[in-house]
């Protein structure tokens, strides 16, 4: 039992929790479950991030994702009507059209994963946040304002969206 | 021993999920967050490559580059759900329904 | 002096030294990866255990204080001076039948005590007792502790929707609302330490407190983090969410038993674990302040009580002004208490994080 | 003791141990408690009136407006961790930087502000 056995054991657990979870955000019939499924996907996503060695990625995936983005989904749902209803949730006529486009992806993603060899090794630096920072103040400084802007403009839009009256 | 190609396979059939979701859902809030699932499993992919690809000299910021995008994609998707929220409510507010095909406003 | 100090040692290190001697024990006859795993299992163990007690402890000793600030008695009939009133407590509540309401939802409802008692547990894996006795020193561990405790509103709004009570909504949504409006000014006030610190470990954040605590150099930050705090475990004056006279008990109402006494501990673990952090990066964690300042005028001051117990004793001292709040101060409108999150707490964080980084600026300038 | 990546490993079991003993109180509980639930006892209680309907209706947007804000800013103070912990190694470019990032923010701030997004009721 090493390092990577554990690494092993962890990912598999989390990986079939999150296709669990995924899929159980899809099929659940009702709306409110769907997003406590998601949740958990969230948060499963994070122990995967944690895997990865990008704990600073996994810490924001649960605060932006858990903490916020699903308060934003349980109040829309809160929001607006039938929440509970056990249709609440339903395909649309679409549904076997959507699940050949979806499966037809998912046939071209994995035959061109399995065709390339993909490269082995690489090392994640042990202190990520400090280099994090020196990289989204100095080479990535301009995603970095655009992101600051782009916040500011979906906060003012969904303000003035959102408000009634 | 866990590779790249795993994480790369999972994320993979977490977009298919996601995408059959987000095409084949009538609430528009059940879109909303299949297509959060895409998002994640893009996220997934770029985290991955921030851990397998060893630094060369074309991507001289180190390998974390793939981090610095997961970064902003997640920044961008919380603005988007936040925005597209909004405008579901909205629209609910008007029509009294989250139904995608009863929010056809800009239809002729 | 030397067996003096190997004693003042062997105290401070006792809970080591005895995780020691049973791992020693294991090996003798299991293989070593498993010892690991036995030995983890073992002290996390202890540690929750440990931890419980003190949260019985701290509901007795809340009762009692205020009672005395009130001109009370307070419990004192169980046991001498009340001591086993969070005993009786216990077994009354697990005693009692567990009424889940016909219309709710029952397993969201059923869920949601996990999803707020988990979390509450989560917390204490990265706070600092002494040097050594850290469950897992994370190099993100204050940013650890905001991700877990954001984790909590997704279960305040489980068990008001899970409810099906029109109360426990309205209380789930006021609780929300009012739990991510005080997070920001929270998490503003964290990022004042961690860059005082250059670091998010909590253990590096008390290292980095050896010649002065923060709370010097951070008191906006301290004064802005406590009140966010308070606010986001809806203790008093901030219990908006459990207002007895517009909304019952909030959230909660509906919930009796062993998940009443699930949701209780949940609170109180989450104010402990606040005090252990706001000890941990304004109050120089497991530090003895006469070590400290016996160090600013180079005399060599024993450090007169273990670290852990240096630890203790303030986090309790800490939470004591919890105690000293409620009874003390009147609940504020709810009005009030949006706008106190976003109109004054976020500006001050604000006005603090650039005075610090300017003040840090130039600092580094004049010193290099 | 170094910050080590290994350390997540205590976490992992911390969450195992942490779920068990959520669920301890849970399963001992049912030994010893009653049960015998009767339909006054099992409805939704609402100071002895009787319900009106379900509580899954539709509530005010106000709500829904803190927890947008909310995201917003939330989103921001994660950009601030990495400036702070690597505070140490900039230069004074990144302190206008931030400045400017900060300015962003704040102009949001005084926005939402202005238009009572701020205000309850």
């Amino acid at each position: 039992m090493n390092a990577d056995s554990y690494v092993a054991i962890a990912f598999w657990i989390l990986a079939i929790g999150m296709v669990l979870a995924a899929y159980a955000v899809v099929a659940l019939p009702r709306i409110i479950h769907s997003a406590l499924a998601l949740v958990l996907f969230f948060f499963q996503i994070a122990g995967l991030y944690v895997l990865l060695r990008a704990e600073f990625i996994a810490a924001v995936q649960v605060i932006i994702y858990v903490g916020a983005v699903t308060v934003l989904f349980l109040f829309a749902i809160m929001l607006t009507n039938r929440s509970y209803a056990p249709d609440s949730n339903p395909a649309n006529r679409q549904w076997i059209a959507a699940g050949v486009v979806s499966l037809g992806l998912l046939g071209t993603l994995l035959a061109t994963l399995g065709r390339q060899t993909w490269p082995t090794g690489g090392q994640v630096p042990a202190n990520a946040t400090v280099l994090l920072g020196q990289l989204m103040l100095g080479p990535f400084i301009l995603p970095f304002e655009i992101a600051a802007i782009l916040l500011l403009v979906a906060m003012v839009g969904a303000i003035v969206i959102a408000r009634e009256s | 021993m866990i590779t790249l190609q795993h994480f790369l396979v999972l994320s993979a059939v977490i977009f298919s999920i996601g995408l059959y979701g987000a095409l084949a859902k009538r609430n528009v809030v059940a879109v909303l967050m299949c297509i959060e699932l895409m998002f994640n499993a893009v996220n997934i992919t770029l985290v991955a490559f921030a851990r397998y690809l060893p630094a060369t000299a074309g991507n001289p910021y180190g390998p974390l580059t793939g981090q610095v995008f997961a970064l902003f994609i997640i920044a961008v998707a919380a603005a988007e759900a936040a925005v597209a929220l909004a405008i579901i409510l909205a629209v609910y507010r008007t029509r009294r329904s989250v139904n995608v095909e009863d929010v056809n406003l800009l239809q002729s | 002096m030397d067996a003096l100090n190997a004693v003042s040692n062997f105290i401070s290190n006792v809970l080591p030294i005895l995780r020691d001697l049973l791992a020693g024990l294991l090996n003798n006859f299991l293989p070593g990866w498993l010892t690991e795993i036995v030995m983890s299992i073992v002290s996390i163990s202890v540690f929750l255990a440990f931890a419980t007690i003190v949260v019985m402890s701290l509901t007795l000793v809340e009762r009692r204080v205020i009672a005395f600030m009130q001109n009370r008695l307070g419990p004192n009939r169980v046991g001498p001076q009340g001591v086993l009133q969070p005993v009786a407590d216990v077994i009354k509540l697990f005693a009692k039948e567990d009424i889940i309401p016909a219309n709710a939802d029952p397993w969201v409802y059923r869920l949601a005590t996990t999803v707020m008692v988990i979390p509450a547990l989560l917390i204490y894996a990265v706070i600092p007792w002494s040097q050594n006795m850290v469950i897992a020193n994370l190099s993100i561990g204050i940013l650890y502790f905001v991700a877990i405790s954001s984790v909590s509103v997704v279960g305040l709004l489980m068990a008001g929707w899970g409810s099906n009570n029109k109360f426990a909504l309205l209380g789930a949504m006021r609780a929300a609302a009012q739990v991510i409006s005080y997070e920001i000014p929270l998490v503003f006030s964290i990022i004042g330490v961690a860059m005082l610190a250059g670091s998010l470990s909590t253990v590096d954040i008390v290292n980095a407190q050896r010649v002065l605590w923060f709370i010097v150099l951070q008191p906006v930050a301290f004064f802005v983090f406590f009140t966010a705090a308070t606010a986001e475990l809806n203790r008093t004056p901030f219990d908006l969410m459990e207002a007895e006279s517009e909304i019952v008990a909030g959230y909660h109402v509906e919930y009796s038993g062993v998940r009443f006494a699930l949701f209780f501990l949940a609170e109180y673990l989450n104010g402990f674990a606040v005090a252990a952090l706001a000890t941990t990066m304004f109050f120089g964690g497991w530090l003895s302040p006469v070590e400290t300042i016996g160090n600013w005028f180079g005399w060599n001051l024993p450090p007169l009580l273990p670290p852990y117990a240096w630890f203790f004793l303030k986090t309790y001292l800490l939470f004591f002004i919890l105690y000293w709040l409620r009874g003390t101060l009147p609940r504020v409108r709810i009005d009030q208490l949006m706008g106190l999150a976003w109109k004054v707490l976020l500006p001050l964080a604000l006005a603090n994080l650039a005075l610090t980084s300017i003040g840090l600026y130039l600092y580094r300038v004049i010193t290099t | 003791m170094q910050t080590d990546w290994g350390n997540w490993g205590y976490v992992a079991l911390f969450l195992l141990i942490a779920t068990g003993f959520a669920f301890i109180p849970l399963v001992l509980s049912p030994l010893i408690r009653p049960r015998n639930p009767n339909p006054v006892k099992q409805a939704t209680y609402e100071c002895g009136i009787e319900t009106v309907g379900t509580s899954w209706i539709r509530y005010y947007a106000g709500f829904y407006v803190y927890a947008l804000v909310f995201v917003v800013f939330d989103v921001e103070t994660i950009f601030l961790y990495p400036w702070a912990v690597a505070f140490g190694l900039l230069n004074w470019f990144a302190l206008i930087e931030m400045a400017i990032f900060i300015g962003i923010l704040l102009v949001g701030l005084v926005y939402a502000w202005k238009k009572q997004a701020l205000r309850w009721w």
